[in-house]
């Protein structure tokens, strides 16, 4: 399983903070996944500009593999300071 | 002898500057970057603010962030404090203090901290304005300053 | 809105900082140089200080250097106090201080006034060694940082 | 009249740190008058690396004319900060 987390406006917008998913090969497919879901999931994970990632609490990209019991997160651009 | 605070309450700007300086008379400068909650954003008036973390990873990139400065200057100290949840205009929101022999280093390294954290540290900011709440974009002025530290 | 003050006694950083952003929710950023006696110079143990001004042109050149600051960037208040007279070590010499909207200008800002001050305000150090009183010698890494900001 | 005032250094290896002197045209005729006092004021104002001169507290160089009434200071480069 994969733990994936939801921050700040995709967390409102998805109205989701965290859930657990079966186990995919990279953050593409993971991705690809939540896109299928349709209605507001197609949209965000249609749009590159609108998220970013991390796994593990590090920053990610697409091409990132996943392994079992990872943390992966979903987020929007940072505006901390 | 760097530190890492993230917390919701108030942060006393005194204490962490004198930590940085006590009983180490090798310390010339002391740099200090407060970031303060402004009354007004993109033209519109803001009430409050609320700040959402991503808390451990906040503390690991803001942990590499002070790593790499240690490794481009040579330093005597960095104290990084972040507010979050609440916030109202004139609060601190953020604080980096950095403690070096010579001022170009402090200076370059406080400067270095603050625009690292800006664009990659995991913190969101959402206002309450007359016209409901929003969160705040991230602002391309940012993402320059970063860009500068790589050239 | 500035204010220079030279001293011979210890000031409040924390009073100086709180009064730059007391009531101005237009600050979003203030940044803090303090520069503090070592206990090393050139080597040498440096057991205690004496610094010597000139008062009057102190403070015109430093109110000058002040106003060009304000020509150059956009700033919400400068304060600038420098202490004369015996100093130990750990002791804070100088404080610079700039509140702003932005964090880049305040940065800017404050380390120009504190390049400006250290090739241009008349200060004199001299340090007691072991080996006897001696005047401190300009530095050149002081002109060069000056120099920076004509470029 | 000029106020001519000496600091730091200067004032210690001159052992001066004030005096009226009868107005001169310009700083090239006042320092030249110093230099020819001799011993050590002939070292200092000798060597143009060993002190900086201002009028009426303003920066001032060897061109710098003098009016009656003037204060000058001569002083060595600056340390403060």
């Amino acid at each position: 399983m994969i733990k994936v987390l939801y921050f700040a406006r995709l967390r409102e917008d998805l109205n989701t903070d965290a859930e657990f998913v079966d186990a995919v090969q990279d953050l593409h497919s993971l991705v690809k996944m939540l896109r299928a879901r349709g209605g507001e999931w197609a949209e965000i994970f249609g749009d590159d500009q609108l998220f970013l990632m991390s796994v593990n609490q590090e920053m990610a990209d697409l091409a990132t593999s996943l392994a079992d019991g990872d943390e992966v997160a979903f987020f929007p651009p940072v505006t901390g300071g | 002898m760097n530190r890492i605070l993230i917390q919701n309450e108030p942060f006393d700007i005194q204490a962490i500057q004198d930590e940085l300086r006590a009983q180490n008379p090798a310390v010339g400068a002391l740099v200090t970057f407060l970031g303060l909650m402004r009354d007004m954003n993109e033209g519109d008036q803001v009430s409050d603010m609320f700040l959402e973390h991503y808390p451990g990873m906040t503390e690991k990139v803001l942990a590499e962030i002070l790593d790499e400065a240690e490794r481009r200057w040579d330093l005597l100290g960095i104290r990084v404090v972040h507010r979050v949840g609440e916030l109202k205009p004139t609060d601190a929101i953020v604080l980096v203090a950095v403690a070096s022999a010579h001022r170009g280093e402090a200076f370059h390294a406080c400067e270095f901290v603050i625009d690292y954290l800006k664009t990659r540290a995991p913190f969101w900011k959402k206002e309450r304005t007359r016209d409901g709440d929003r969160w705040v974009s991230a602002r391309h002025s940012d993402n320059d300053a970063e860009r500068r530290w790589s050239e």
